[in-house]
């Protein structure tokens, strides 16, 4: 049996992306910024799309630039963020310490660059509170920029409140919210959110295309300069095919979000509680708000790699920590930052789901698993530690 | 970009071989630790000189068990002295090479056969100081190149 | 008839790239990071792809870096060198007049930011001498940038020997070769080129996918920062399916360039031949260093728009001045910089070919032009002027 | 993006009405100029206070073109206070609205009809200090708009 879980990294394609994008690769293949026929085509296919994205997010199509990938847009929202907060004397940036690396690293960029930076805490359920928050806003706080829902342990961060605080106190909120799209509500307005970051390829869009949302009013200016495309906000020819294919996907999955929601979050609980029963096992985040599909588990005594191949070798994709920091020696920064210790995090497996996943597919996840936990601990000299302390539970 | 094994990596991956506990060992080694995401345990069962038995736990990444598996093959049945100038290069060529994040792998290996003949050694009496002194020294040196990582 | 003739501006897809592509969407669907099964499927075809890629450019493959766009591409090039400079105290940039938008605006941003700029002339034929280079180049001088062919008028700069020039005098050079790249032949090490821009749309790609090559040895760091994709240079999940139909593409169109360089530019030269029979025309741009497609004229009396449109009527997709600066009202800067006065530069047309035009497309452009000019000319006050002391031509 | 131009636009701009010249015109009016890239030149016949035939020759974009033809269709036939008062907005309503970086062109067509008209006045003896004065001060403020784009 093949299964994909592991839909926190990327999704497969949908039907209605690959329609769009072939639609977009064979017909309206002119310059958007073409003043002939071709150009106009391409140049109403893109409107359109801009209208979906703004519509499923209730944002203005104005408010909608296409970029080149989630990354792209956080790098965006932080570099202009932090260059517009500097004109204004305006240099500390709050974020946190579980954010993706995209926020990470142009933080810490922006840190050698003289920026002031506050990581509030997120505690164990991966969550950040409010009154850290209100005590770490600054005079001088440019930015807020706090993910939707993390990649990793799926927690989901109370975007509306912390919106509503950050404009009453006056200091911009971005979120990356590229797990969060086409998977939770978002409402740019009710949520008080100013800028926001997304991606594609989380949703059943192809890979290389992303969106960021800028409220209305913000002056922003490009991160990417050159042509006048996006009116004048982000050059570079539009990638018409597969930003037709996102408008497609998102339209499809956010208009589909009540079932997908349901169906997934019922395969996702009947998962954590199968692998709850395995001894010496933790879910990790919180375990109510969470992304519907994630499932997020550390397995005492075993490494996530030899899990994760294993399991591979079983028709089962899965992940350890975020697929961008797989290879690396050190644990995921996110299972640092809840408080697990190394020798725990290193034993973590994310099986991430979509609403392609059925039942067959869980029972499948839920019968491979115990037993490669099981194999690789009986192999492993620190469950033999830990065992002649406890019961062997595979004893038999 | 994924690493790649080569398909012995992933064959002894996927069956190790040795694996398991001596319970009456004549030298036992240990080294990594759970914090770098690696250890390795080494069970020797040596008889006239000879290293008659050989198993390892191993705690780490697919390359951690590859390597353990590859290395004990490599020294079962051979006599204490070819053992001792088993080289973590000899265990990557074995296994038709290691992504080079890994290759740390095979040195833990490597010391880890090396921490258990200087168990047996120490066991029969014998002080092997140039054994010892590399150990340590190598300890110094791998917890070097881990932090460089 | 339908002609599309704006292949400077964008070009149709091929089937070979839309095969590709197709194959990345429906079957490479996993994250080229991913440890899996469907993650190393990834890896191996962004491996090939990117080996492609170098081989069509004599580099090696761990030079080239996937980028969302030719405009990506040129802002990273010249960032990355204006930034190491400035740590060496080098804070003067070579450029010409002439480039686009993405190298021009991104060099007036870095004035703005204290660096001093040199813009080579390039004289009536659109064309950089080297003894300018030679005198403009300085002990701070952090970076060339000269584009390999131009994207209004297609003239050719003369790339291996500005290459050769650079690397004497120990300056890196980068070179925009989004017009050349898959129309002329690019050797990256024979040229003596550090850094490279190419854009996939201009020759047969989708849009939304560009390549940055950057010769080893230079320590290049990322643009987009975040996760450690592209060796840690280039962050965001790669584009896979695009970057697959661009390597498709590119290969397609680097093994058929004698044979389309052939067809193209005889094309190229009855067109040019038979456009140059309408009065008050001329050519832009060299006649010889050209590149294969590019036919660019003024009409004096004439507004390029009008023009265009009334050329869109007849089914010929055109352009006036490059694509990106229609829509403005100022004529493009390249006319203006080899020295056309405002009123003729207004009544430029650029008809860009492409392997894919046919002899029956040229004929019939050529019977469209000279009617549209005429038509336009009767109505047009400048001409009427012109008429009081010449010999009207369309006088019968 | 490409600029979108109404039905309305492309219709007269593919068939524009009144073009030409009128040779023995009452008024003859020329604003915009060929670096800016529109020109328009206008031609009045004026009869008993009525404009009996108007031309244009225009040389600029689609919607130079398209506002001329509109703009003298709006005209003819009607008393010359009629034309004193045809704003630009009327002519892009007309028209069905032009795209935000093209409502000068409209703008140049209410300019090139007064100019044309104050020709007339002139010819005619008439001094009309109004007319004038909002003509010298709409060229100030038109010159002014595109030094901003
Ligand atoms: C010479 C040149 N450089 C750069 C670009 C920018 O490429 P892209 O629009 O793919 O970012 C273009 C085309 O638009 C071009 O012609
Ligand atoms: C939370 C989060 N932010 C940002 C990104 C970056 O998105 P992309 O890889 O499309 O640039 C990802 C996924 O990789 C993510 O999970």
């Amino acid at each position: 049996m093949f299964v994909y879980a592991d839909n926190a990294a990327t999704t497969a394609v949908s039907e209605a992306a690959i329609a769009a994008m072939n639609h977009g690769l064979r017909e309206v293949y002119g310059n958007p910024s073409s003043l002939h026929q071709k150009g106009r085509e391409a140049s109403a296919a893109l409107r359109k799309a801009r209208e979906t994205m703004a519509r499923n997010l209730n944002a203005k199509p104005e408010e909608i630039y296409f970029t080149g990938c989630g990354t792209e847009s956080d790098n965006w929202a932080l570099r202009y963020a932090a260059r517009a907060g500097a004109a204004k004397g305006k240099k500390h940036i709050i974020s946190t310490p579980i954010e993706h690396h995209a926020v990470l690293h142009t933080l810490e960029s922006l840190e050698k660059e003289g920026f002031e930076i506050t990581l509030l805490p997120v505690y164990e359920n991966g969550i950040v509170r409010l009154e850290d928050l209100e005590q770490a806003i600054r005079p001088d706080t440019a930015l807020v920029s706090v993910m939707y829902a993390n990649n990793e342990i799926g927690s989901i961060q109370p975007i509306s409140e912390i919106g509503a605080l950050c404009r009453e106190r006056g200091v911009w909120f971005h979120t990356d919210a590229v797990q969060a799209a086409g998977h939770l509500p978002i409402d740019v307005e009710a949520q008080h959110i100013d800028m926001l970051s997304l991606s594609g390829h989380k949703f059943h869009a192809p890979k290389g295309v992303g969106a960021f949302y800028c409220r209305k009013g913000i002056p922003l200016k490009p991160f990417i300069e050159g042509g006048a495309q996006e009116r004048g906000k982000r050059a570079g020819t539009e990638a018409l095919p597969s930003i037709m294919a996102m408008a497609a996907a998102f339209d499809d999955i956010c208009s589909h979000m009540a079932e997908n929601t349901a169906k997934v979050t019922a395969l996702r609980d009947k998962l954590i509680a199968g692998l709850s029963q395995i001894p010496f096992s933790r879910l990790t985040g919180d375990p109510v708000k969470r992304l519907p599909g994630m499932v997020s588990f550390c397995f005492e005594g075993i490494e996530g790699e030899s899990l994760l191949l294993r399991l591979d070798m079983a028709g089962i994709c899965a992940s350890s920590g975020s697929a961008c920091t797989s290879g690396s020696l050190d644990p995921s920064h996110v299972l640092l930052a809840i408080g697990l210790p190394h020798e725990i995090a290193h034993g973590s497996l994310r099986l991430s789901l979509s609403e392609y996943n059925t039942e067959e597919e869980i029972d499948y996840i839920l019968q491979q698993v115990p037993q490669v936990v099981r194999t690789l601990r009986e192999m492993s000299p620190v469950w033999a530690r830990m065992m002649e302390h406890s019961e062997n539970p595979y004893k038999d | 970009m994924a690493m790649e094994y080569s398909d012995k990596v992933m064959e002894h991956f996927a069956h190790p071989h040795n694996v398991g506990v001596i319970e009456d060992a004549d030298g036992v080694g240990e080294v990594g630790n759970a914090k770098c995401g690696d250890i390795m345990k080494m069970y020797l069962k040596i008889r006239d000189g000879v290293i008659e038995d050989v198993k390892f736990q191993t705690f780490g990444c697919a390359s951690a068990i590859a390597t353990s598996s590859m290395a004990t093959d490599l020294i079962k049945g051979k006599p204490v002295e070819d053992a001792l100038k088993l080289t973590n290069q000899a265990v990557v060529e074995a296994l038709d090479g290691l992504p080079a994040v890994k290759v740390h792998c095979s040195v833990l290996a490597e010391q880890a056969i090396k921490a258990a003949l200087a168990d047996y050694y120490k066991r029969q009496g014998i002080e092997n100081e140039e054994l010892n002194a590399r150990l340590a020294q190598e300890a110094d040196h791998d917890h070097g190149v881990d932090e460089e990582e």
